[in-house]
């Protein structure tokens, strides 16, 4: 249930719109359910939607979790 | 892609299935529940159970809105398509599903009805817009991931005063459902360990929503992301908690899951909505507060209010096992429809609906060995 | 005769009529764009002398909306569907004709353009378009133009491709990337919103073919995996030559720009239509030497062993994916729609 | 395979995708109707073995509404119009290829019914339906079924009919009475509320041909009068041949219903299509031979010379009425339409 | 087919040919006009002038509805038809008639305008019930004939109390065309030395419509049948009166026409429409009386008045000779338009736009000739 | 102008109705501008109405006439 994928909000078009891309693919969008974006954010896109922005930060962390746990295996 | 390439590193996940290969206690069986069809989607997609080892197997829960829709619903869209007005408009994943006798909404459009597959709500304003003298109504599906757009629809159809749009709503709560699945019938015991929780879905209620279950049924809950990587690491978790003797909510997406979600959206959700005291799931049946209705100040958009809408009985085959497979008591193959007569093509029950459904998903990544068997 | 107003001017019923309104259809729009001595003739029928061997026969409409798209328009993916269905049996194709159904109403312009590539897809290709006909119905019950095109060819002595060929063992080539064509149809449809540097990957591959047979006339078949995509197409073949199939997902090249597609409409590259792409089935033996030769031409730049044909009487095509699972490709019902969950 | 639901069922986008309900309407309805070794084969294309010769290639698409009408339907209309396009140079047709374009929402029985019925015209023709293709358009997008045809047969040795041979002092011969499928038509339109025994003349005639070119292979043309009807269709020959021609009216068979009908709308009969009907255009020596040999057989049975070529600059159809004068014969622009005044 | 036929034996024509050469005084011209395009149409289908005396020469008339019909009057149809709302209706031969631009009904529809083909008015009805939200508009031309069905039409919707539907009312009157040939402009003689009246006409309006013009203008009339053999006998008649000097009314189709014509029909006509005091006529000009309104008691049904129509003024081609040739003064060749530009595709005046048409016919029957001539 | 041509009636088909014939091709037709139609009737059918019954005693008067000026000429 619920495709949504990451996406980087590229410019802000609109009061609540803003223009995402995805790996070259561009759409305009809904942000009005989020405050504060800027240009170079990520956000979690649905249906036309942005639901969440992204936190690097803790992606990061995720990864190095990741990371490490395969570490304990090689 | 950014933020998706990277936790689709093959090489991680299998480093990733070792270690988990490493926890898993031999001695027990781990039986994790993915709730929402996206996981289910994702871990037939990529292939991971071949990954995992034999005693760590994933159940798949009802989470892909499209199959626990009740048939009824439908049959009521269905009905308001033929209605000469009406434009009826919604997801592509709704087009596909059968109704009754053969029917489903692609067919409906075949036979004549005005209806359209929307990517985001809003086409439907311009579709109101663009067709003063018809009736346009939105049939919306979906979990709370999918509530705040409808919300914002019905919100901006207030604000430009559109007055031939209204929304036929389904949308549906996912932690009564878990609450569903966790509560035994009788005779029965609670036949999971321990769930993978939606991430999507937690983007918008926050991680806090799942804390009932760890404290009321001691199982632990882990939200996990999409990406073959994130389920990876999520059923270690879920492993390494069971090993441990702990249920706690344990959020691994955390790049986009905080433990409040969306307060705005929710905020939205709140004004529009209201819970329904009780709402059918194809397959677990009539579940207690687990869907929401538009609120009577905004009754104008309610395509329940607008239409007059028969509610015709539905009934499910009665040899149907979805609501065992549903929680986790009985694996499709031991349902005596599955594979004949039931198929993705001549879907007889919820779970066979959608390719995310348990019983599609198990159809199509264990027919070869099923068709060996069926010409024994 | 007076002169067809191809700035302004709009089908009108009695272009498809008989009479003198589509004689000057044909002779100022058709016949002069495609200018070949068969369609000169005026004939309801092309005379030709073909070189000796069998004739190979093929036939498709086209219906593609919108008309025109980034890397090509209804016209030139008419020409190169025809020509690509004679060319997987390794024929070189030698003739066209080519069927227009037109909507009332239609702008001449447009028209007028589509016929512009039409008459260049079958220059590059060198294959005339050598007869053809044109109906006009009622405003409402067509879509502007729809194409029908069919074509002859002859195939080389010796060879014999058919889909049933497959054998156990044999390599399963592909020439390039999936989901171009396809992908860039629903970026172009306007109301999903969607802008994407996507080009439809239509081409004629008969040159390729060409290359292919001649020096590898062990081939056991060819197919363009144009609607229904990779997938389907490797269910039609496993089901005709009653084998299964092993695909490796890390074989098989996809665009970045599909891919994304893909993954915002939830769906999979592996069932979008491709019209210049082709699979080839050889023994084990031969599959080095053809992808060198596919590679070394545009058409095949990208072009990959992608999997080997497997005995399996349930005739599976399976994809051995990223991370060592097996996945079912099974057949789908149609093209996939794109999906929210 | 699930069934085809050949009673209630309908077309739907899928069975044009690419997909599973493609692979079942095609094996379920097309391969099982047209039943032949080369559909069965399943490929792109069909691989013909022909006898030596120069190959006639046609192709046409059908609109015609309504579907079905006395004397045939649009499927068995579609098989005979491709026939007769190859006919007309005195080829033997091998092969035949059908593009369908259907409206999403069609019903399938109907389907079967037009299917069934382009079986048993290929049947009766001996000509096999050997490729296909299906297209399915929205709702909306089409009018029910849209048919394309393209067809290839062999020229015997030695012939070389075309429609630029035409030479003063030839006669001018046609097989039959005039304007029947046209009329037909019309008074199966509705709105107009007609009721006429008038069933269209559509029919093979590729035997026919077959024993006029072997007979007498000095012919010089044919010409199937269809669209336009017999004036335009003599205009098309005089222009091609740079003549002008010189008929007689009371020599043009025209059966009393269709008369009727041409004087309630103010029509003229020899605008109306044929479908079953050709012109035949042969040096004087030879005439009365060919008329004969057309009215030995069933569809030439009504064939009568109608006029001679004339040298004449202007290339005009004149016609002697039965009163003696003459009348410009001129084209018209399209399809006539029915008249107050 | 019964009375018709026994109309079109060749041998008995070329019989009646004989007879009118023997009649025709070859010291003498009779310049005959056939009024009735209907008539110009027999005249060239069955190849008549062949068989007559060169000094009797055939005058082709005005008697064609869509000719004369004036250029502005289809413009006002043209823009209902682009009314979203309006269905405009009308019969087949008005469909391809050229108005101004390249514009025309064909055209139109072409490009999108709701336009439907009438065989008869009634259809007009089930146009209106089939759609109730729509405006249908009946195009109406035609002469007396073509009058009464329209009377029925409007009779009809009155009766069923259809308010959808309207007339756009074109009806003109012959006698008053006739009048206004044989009435000389300044400057001219009157070029015609008498008339083939109408057959079907007559069917309604009566021989006895045609007596003024005898007495008034001193002008035989003879009413003829549209076959081959009525109109050879009916110039005989002319023939045989003029030379006899007489200016009489006679009845050729006396099996349809009787002095009176169809009173019931009259009478019907007369409850529903009044003259217009004046009406332009493509290639006459104006003449005064000569057509038809809906009277204001059934002004609900005029189109006229249900729309704001615009009168843009209709431009004439300045060289255009159609007042001359329709008064037979010139001959269609004595305009210098004539073929080049004027042709029966790109018609520039009244007399070109349908095969009835004077120009029209001439351009058709001459052509060889004409073609002929300008290669030398 | 006026296209309209003889048909038989060969049924009266409700009031101001009849069904036509004209060399084996049928219409209903409108006849309420006529009064006392019987079947076998000839009218003069134009744009769907009958305007005039025939008269057939008058039609065969003027074919009596045509052929005695035709014999004139023999
Ligand atoms: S196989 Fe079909 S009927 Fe059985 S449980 Fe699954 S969905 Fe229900
Ligand atoms: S030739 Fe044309 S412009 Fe001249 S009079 Fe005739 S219709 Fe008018
Ligand atoms: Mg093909
Ligand atoms: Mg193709
Ligand atoms: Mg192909
Ligand atoms: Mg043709
Ligand atoms: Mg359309
Ligand atoms: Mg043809
Ligand atoms: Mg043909
Ligand atoms: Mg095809
Ligand atoms: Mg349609
Ligand atoms: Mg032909």
């Amino acid at each position: 249930m619920c495709l949504a994928v990451p996406v980087e909000v590229v410019a802000l078009t609109g009061p609540g719109r803003a223009l995402a891309d995805m790996g070259g693919v561009r759409r305009e969008i809904d942000v009005s359910l989020l405050d504060g974006l800027e240009v170079g954010d990520f956000v979690i896109l649905h249906v036309g939607f942005a639901l969440q922005k992204l936190d690097r930060v803790e992606a990061e962390k995720t990864l190095a979790i990741l990371q490490q746990m395969a570490a304990q295996q090689q | 892609m950014k933020y998706v390439d990277v936790f689709r590193d093959a090489e991680l996940a299998h480093q990733l299935a070792r270690h988990i290969h490493q926890q898993a206690d031999p001695g027990r069986h781990y039986r994790l529940m993915e709730f929402c069809g996206g996981h289910t989607h994702a871990v037939f997609r990529y292939g991971l159970p071949a990954l995992l080892p034999d005693n760590v197997e994933l159940v798949h829960g009802p989470g892909c809105p499209v199959c626990v829709l009740p048939v009824v619903r439908l049959e009521q869209a269905l009905e308001l398509s033929r209605l000469p007005e009406v434009i009826l408009c919604s997801y592509g994943d709704m087009l596909r599903v059968p109704a009754g006798k053969g029917q489903s909404l692609l067919k409906a459009r075949a036979d004549g009805a005005d209806i359209r597959m929307l990517y985001s709500p809003l086409e439907a304003l311009t579709l109101a817009q663009q067709h003063p003298e018809r009736q346009v109504v939105f049939f919306a599906i979906g979990f709370e991931t999918t509530t705040p757009p409808t919300a914002v629809l019905i919100q901006r159809a207030d604000e430009m005063g559109i007055s031939n749009l209204s929304v036929l709503c389904n949308h549906v709560l996912t932690p009564a459902a878990m609450h569903a699945i966790l509560t035994p019938r009788e005779g029965e015991a609670t036949a999971i360990d321990g769930f993978i929780g939606p991430a999507h879905v937690s983007t918008v209620i926050g991680s806090e929503a799942y804390a009932p279950f760890p404290r009321q049924f001691g199982k632990p809950v882990v939200i996990a992301g999409f990406e073959p990587l994130d389920l990876l690491q999520a059923i270690s978790m879920l492993v390494g908690q069971l090993n441990r003797h702990e249920a706690r909510v344990e959020n691994q997406f955390s790049r986009a899951v905080t433990p409040d979600g969306n307060p705005k959206a929710r905020v939205l959700v709140e004004r529009m909505f209201e819970r329904r005291s009780s709402f059918e799931w194809r397959g677990l049946g009539e579940v207690p507060a687990s869907a929401l209705k538009i609120r009577p100040e905004y009754a104008r958009y309610d395509a329940e209010q607008r239409f007059e809408l028969s509610a015709p009985r539905a009934r499910e085959h009665p040899a149907c096992e979805c609501p065992a497979v549903l929680r986790g008591q009985k694996r499709p193959d031991q349902c005596r429809l599955f594979g004949t007569p039931c198929t993705p093509d001549n879907p007889l029950g919820a779970c066979m609906v959608s390719s995310e459904g348990a019983c599609a998903a198990w159809y199509r990544y264990n027919r070869g060995r099923i068709a060996m068997q069926e010409r024994e | 005769m007076s002169r067809l107003d191809l700035t302004n001017g709009k089908v009108e019923m009695a272009h498809g009529g008989g009479g003198r309104a589509m004689a000057q259809l044909i002779s100022q729009l058709f016949a002069r764009a495609f200018d070949n001595e068969w369609l000169a003739q005026g004939n309801d029928q092309a005379q030709l002398s073909l070189p000796a061997g069998r004739l190979a026969f093929a036939s498709d409409s086209h219906v593609v909306s919108p008309l025109f798209f980034p890397g090509g328009d209804i016209g030139s993916l008419a020409v190169h569907g025809t020509l690509n269905d004679l060319a997987m049996c390794g024929a070189r194709p030698h003739a066209l004709s080519v069927g227009f159904i037109l909507e009332e109403g239609f702008a001449l312009a447009e028209l007028a353009r589509i016929v512009e590539s039409m008459a260049q897809a079958s220059r590059e290709a060198n294959v005339p378009i050598v007869t053809g006909d044109t109906k006009v119905v009622e405003r409402g019950k067509g879509d502007g133009v729809f194409i029908n095109t069919s074509g002859v060819g002859i195939v080389p002595e010796g060879l014999d491709l058919s889909g049933d060929r497959a054998r156990p063992g044999d390599c399963i080539l592909l020439s390039g990337s999936v989901g171009d064509h396809g992908a860039c149809i629903l970026t172009q449809r306007e109301s999903l919103g969607f802008a994407a540097d996507i080009r439809s990957d239509s081409c004629a591959l008969h040159r390729l073919t060409q290359a292919m047979v001649a020096q590898v006339p062990q081939l056991r078949c060819m197919r363009d995996p144009t609607r229904g995509g990779l997938a389907n197409t490797l269910n039609e073949l496993a089901q005709q030559s009653g084998v299964g199939m092993q695909l490796e997902e890390a074989a098989i090249p996809v665009i970045q720009p599909v891919q994304a597609v893909c993954e915002l409409l939830g769906l999979d590259p592996l069932y979008l239509a491709n019209e210049g792409k082709l699979i080839a089935i050889c023994p084990p033996e031969q599959a080095p030497m053809l992808l060198d030769l596919m590679r070394a031409r545009p058409e095949g730049q990208a072009a990959a062993i992608i999997g080997t044909v497997t005995a399996d009487p349930q005739q599976f095509v399976q994809l051995r994916t990223r991370f060592g699972g097996n996945r079912l490709l099974d057949w789908l019902n149609s093209e996939p729609l794109p999906r929210i969950c």
